[in-house]
């Protein structure tokens, strides 16, 4: 062991390239991504947003169970899927739609779950983004078994793992990075620190200097990034994804961001903090910011992120009808007798009710 | 002196938060979001400000954690209670809950008790996705040193709970979360305990159906179904599972000849398992038929749109009470 | 073609893994010292050696991630079999078990198979100290999703081992360490399965044990006994308890019409229970007595100077055996 | 949250006041610990010794059944003991005999659970030591409870927590030193790095530059200190005890030291490791360095050593009878009715075959 830290620790403050009011920073000591790459990014932001607000909305319209909304923190979102290649892994939050989609995602099947199906809605293997995890943080672990076996067998993989703040408090935050150093698996922990875990302020959470301070006690590389800075985050990630593909290690990325809109819909955010400390971060919104920066008109982009609000509404609106017998189906690779004799039970069940009707 | 209130059982678990606090200077409550949100489903609503931020608090999100330090704490002096946001996010503190809370006392010849409670909003039929509506009790009562209860009514959880806090043993709290809005008179004062001893919430003489927590109003709505159909129906609540109130079930059991065990969770290896072979081995040559479970399917609990399906309902109890071999074979 | 070799059930483990990793790239074999140790039951020795740091290798010592990492990698085209160093040291582990390996399949519709092994070295009657000789196969048997098996000899240890790598679902592979050092002729080519199949190890008129894993040879030890005293006991050992074999098990009791299931484990909420309730309910009126239990009490294991007074014995089954209302009444 | 950390990162080698030959260091920065506290130390480490040496000697006569001794690592022991107050509260592992006996448990007592009995032997309020934990890093909440509900009371007691290097990988090291920082909890956390956790040596276990990294991310300080060195570590240890009894929190202390002896009598070490690898270590044994620093020939402190080896000699030849109904009694504060059924089912069992004498 080594008492030389230094490489490993964060930046003190989190880097940004484009300021709150649309100008780069000078001396960021980093190039800002090309307008090409900013542009694209503005258009899926665009989108991003009305995604998540039109889905809030249909939690209000009862077509959704539940949304825990990204609102405020799409560039985080959105930079952590563009960053990836088509091999690459992405593990998502409850929260992190936004990226699911921006991944390819269909919307309509990226919201299967939370509008009340049993299962994730997509194929994984499709777009290689895993179901997402509600349980908090144990979804790394599996990012690391997902990074080692892709570089057992010699594959280019990396894996983009989401957390959010309070996630990094459960012990699989722990084990996760710690295996991840030890393996050197090719995985990017990135940590949307929105401040808040559900009422419970980040004060609360840790007394760490920053969440990217975590990063030198497994001994992987920590920074901390702008997370409504889509410039910042693009350029942050996209280095750990080409460091991690070269093979060298872990990193972990504390994007600083906030949570705009209550945890979720079933949730009252007035009780636990003012109207005001909210009212702050609108003026660092991601998507003002960005086309400020490249003097874009929004509404350049409003017709897909409407056609993706449209599809999603269409999709949510159509009524599936639930298929009593896939409530059995996919619990083991077979049914085991015990499964197939409850399925009998229950289908007999459910035709003496359609005899009686 | 008694007091009488109509509260709903989340009101009621409040309300027995609060008399605990202000009673008992070791009581502390703490958990994720139990702080200034009063908790996902308010139980500890004005806690933080009725008793200040060392009485209730808000911890770090850390399951184990919660659990491990309310055993520190409770080894020196205070009673812990903690809540478990939801059933599925007490896993991470199982080995927490299995090899220290349970075992404490016993490996500590009796030296260190551990009196602390574990609140636990559980089971489903509130249209929670997945992971918010596990019914995990048969975990806990398969693991000796917890007591395991759950109330089904206002009463009893203001009851239980004070019980459970004065208690010397560790308990899991088990809180129906479907009840959580149900309403009720309740007396706010000392009554005979209720953790260790089943009550027969209604009388009837053809068949017994055993329930506790959340399936104890689909048996006496089962019972009044039945009722109609003159067929009486008598519904003992467990309201403990660990300590088992053999003495009550088994006499109810006996009184009919017949019974049905209602319950959420998956049947297989399960709390209703048990009580089949308990009362089975106790009862055996009473029984007319064998005893029914009516279960949770042996599958991961379905999301919103499934429920219904999954949970037992009264048709589901009235299919098994008819299945007791009424008609001589 | 079949090769035989005289084997203890720890080398026919071993002989399993080194099969599996030969035949099939995709096995790797992980957990705390199971590298250069060989495992503390040496079930892992030589692997590291013979496969290269790739296919077997020591990791943190940490079970939640060792086993979400199996996940990570199942997912991921990989067939980790991973050991659990003993019973109680899985807890950690046990809401990745519950929340994910059991849940994977069902919440993706199928498409993310786990095809993973979660080896446990389970069960007491080795004088080990606590947290040594937990019986947990109650927690994992009642959770939908995993398969639950427990071989009882090195004949099925090698066979159910190699099935259970091959096996599209989680299999929980619990390994009697009791039974570690016994031996007996293993034969290494392809059999009929055994996961989902209980075997009738000895045939009997008079009554019918139902046992598992580590309580197998008690079962099979009591049966030799109460021939000697002129009473037959058939013996049925389950070896998967999740999927259960109904059909073997129903068939064997019916034959007798008594039975007394032999477990370790606390009886209470366990898989007797479901034993005892599932026959019963299969079997009723082919009963001439109830079912009995003989499980460890509901206390923590005990040391090892205390368990013998808490295992299973021959004496305490054969007093069961007794039991079972042999006179008219 | 800010950035600045240094003052929670630990020095770049660990702290040593006396080294391997018994000379001090020069330029340490930090004074000795005065001869009466060495001369005290020395003694209690000779006594720890020949402890550790008596346990594992029974172990193969059958007297205990298992011990997994701390020969090499008296120094952290008897250190971690004699800096606390009588207020405070030791956790220790199943390693840490010699740190329990040095806090004033009866030997006897604390070997009762590796003897074979059902409980951990001594009474974890006498001496303000608690069961050992030995499910891995388990113990550490418990320790942040004890001293959350010290300092809730306001109580000046300090907990000391032990911990293995490899315990240091599990979820419970994460969350206990995370909750301590957050509640300011007044805990020193120990962890004796004595490079093996059984087989699996540190550079498996962690790619940190130290163990004493980990603290700044919970916002703790972290400190290396020369697990073989009893001076250094009194030093280091009991400053920390100041400072947490003074209201400044939580720390991290990492012990380098060496495991001398496989992890318990059943391990075969010779599968992992290399004869050599052990011999290296010991030139740097506690004792030896410690008596030539203080000029003292150990054997002034035999008869005490001798005493105690005696002592627990007699008292793990005496043959404790098993008392069956303990089984029952102490699962909970009064036994349910399932319990006292089968306490009867025993004694009947029990009765039956006396008769059958
Ligand atoms: C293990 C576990 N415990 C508790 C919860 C309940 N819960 C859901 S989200 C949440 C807050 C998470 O906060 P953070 O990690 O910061 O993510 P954010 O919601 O802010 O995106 C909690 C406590 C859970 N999902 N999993
Ligand atoms: C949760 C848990 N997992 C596994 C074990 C088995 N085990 C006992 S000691 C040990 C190694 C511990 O190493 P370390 O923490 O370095 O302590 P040391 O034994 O070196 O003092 C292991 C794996 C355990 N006791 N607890
Ligand atoms: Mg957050
Ligand atoms: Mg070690």
């Amino acid at each position: 062991m080594t008492g030389d830290a230094d490489h490993l620790l964060p930046s003190d403050t989190p880097v940004t390239l484009i300021d709150a009011h649309g100008h780069p920073v000078a001396d960021a000591g980093r190039a800002l991504p090309d307008d090409a790459a900013l542009r694209r990014a503005l258009a899926s932001l665009i989108t991003a947003r009305r995604l998540n607000d039109q889905a809030y909305a249909l939690v209000r319209q009862g077509r959704l169970a539940v949304y825990p909304s990204s609102h405020g923190q799409e560039a985080c979102q959105i930079a952590a899927a563009q960053v990836l290649d088509e091999g690459d892994w992405l593990f998502p939050t409850y929260r992190d739609t936004a990226a699911v989609v921006e991944r390819g995602v269909d919307p309509v099947e990226a919201l299967t779950l939370l509008k009340g199906d049993w299962h994730c809605g997509w194929d994984p293997y499709e777009h290689r983004v895993a179901p997402h995890a509600t349980p908090l943080a144990t979804q790394l672990p599996h990012a690391v078994g997902v990074a080692h076996a892709a570089r057992l067998r010699g594959e280019p993989t990396v894996v983009m793992a989401l957390c959010g703040d309070g996630g990094t408090s459960e012990g699989d935050f722990h084990e996760a990075l710690n295996f991840a150093a030890v393996l050197k698996a090719p995985v990017v922990f990135l940590i949307q620190n929105n401040e808040y875990a559900i009422s419970v302020p980040l004060a609360r959470q840790t007394a760490a200097p920053s969440l990217a301070h975590k990063g030198v006690g497994y001994g992987l590389p920590g920074e901390r990034v702008d997370g409504n800075d889509v410039a910042a985050l693009l350029s942050v990630l996209g280095n750990a994804v080409i460091r991690a593909r070269a093979g060298e290690g872990p990193q972990l990325i504390e994007a600083h961001t906030y949570r705009m809109q209550a945890h979720t819909n079933a949730d009252d955010a007035t009780r636990y903090r003012a109207a005001a400390d909210v009212e702050a971060w609108t003026g660092r919104d991601p998507i003002v910011r960005l086309s400020a920066y490249l003097s874009i008109d929004e509404t350049a982009f409003r017709a897909e992120a409407e056609r993706v609000a449209e599809h999603v509404r269409d999709g949510l609106n159509r009524d599936i009808e639930p298929d009593p017998a896939q409530l059995f189906a996919s619990v083991y690779s077979s049914p085991t007798p015990q499964l197939r004799e409850q399925a009998a039970q229950l289908a007999d069940e459910l035709d003496r009710e359609v005899a009686a009707r | 002196m008694t007091r009488h209130e109509k509260l709903s059982m989340a009101q009621a678990l409040n309300r027995a938060l609060r008399d605990a606090l202000s009673d008992d200077p070791t009581v502390v409550v703490f958990g994720e979001d139990v702080g200034p949100l009063g908790g996902v489903f308010r139980v500890t609503d004005g806690l933080t400000a009725e008793f200040g931020e060392d009485r209730c608090f808000d911890t770090p999100l850390a399951e184990s954690g919660i659990v491990g330090v309310a055993v520190g704490m409770a080894m020196n002096g205070m009673r812990p209670v903690v809540e478990m946001q939801f059933d599925a996010f007490a896993y991470p503190a199982f080995e927490q809950i299995v090899s220290h809370v349970a075992k404490m006392r016993n490996r500590t010849r009796g030296r260190v008790a551990l009196p602390m409670v574990i609140r636990i909003p559980y089971a489903g039929g509130i249209g929670g996705v997945e992971h918010h509506c596990d019914s995990s009790e048969a975990y806990y009562a398969h693991t000796p040193g917890l007591h395991v209860v759950a109330p089904s009514t206002p009463a009893d959880a203001y009851a239980m709970l004070r019980e459970a806090i004065a208690s010397p043993d560790p308990v899991v709290f088990l809180e129906p979360k479907k009840l959580y809005w149900s309403k009720e008179e309740v007396e706010l004062g000392p009554r005979p305990p209720a953790i260790g001893r089943a009550v027969v919430r209604r009388e009837g003489t053809d068949a017994t159906l055993i329930a506790y927590g959340p399936s104890v109003p689909v048996a006496l709505e089962a019972a009044e179904v039945a009722d109609r159909e003159g067929r009486s129906l008598q519904v003992v609540d467990l309201r403990s599972i660990v300590p088992f109130d053999d003495e009550t079930v088994c006499a109810a059991v006996r009184s009919t000849g017949r019974a049905v065990v209602v319950a959420e969770a998956s049947g297989f290896a399960s709390v209703s398992s048990e009580i089949v072979a308990r009362v089975t081995e106790r009862c055996f040559h009473s029984l007319a038929a064998p005893i029914r479970r009516v279960t949770g399917f042996d599958i991961p609990y379905p999301p919103p749109k499934y429920e219904h399906l999954h949970l037992p309902g009264v048709d589901r109890v009235l299919d098994a009470v008819d299945d007791l071999q009424w008609e001589d074979s």
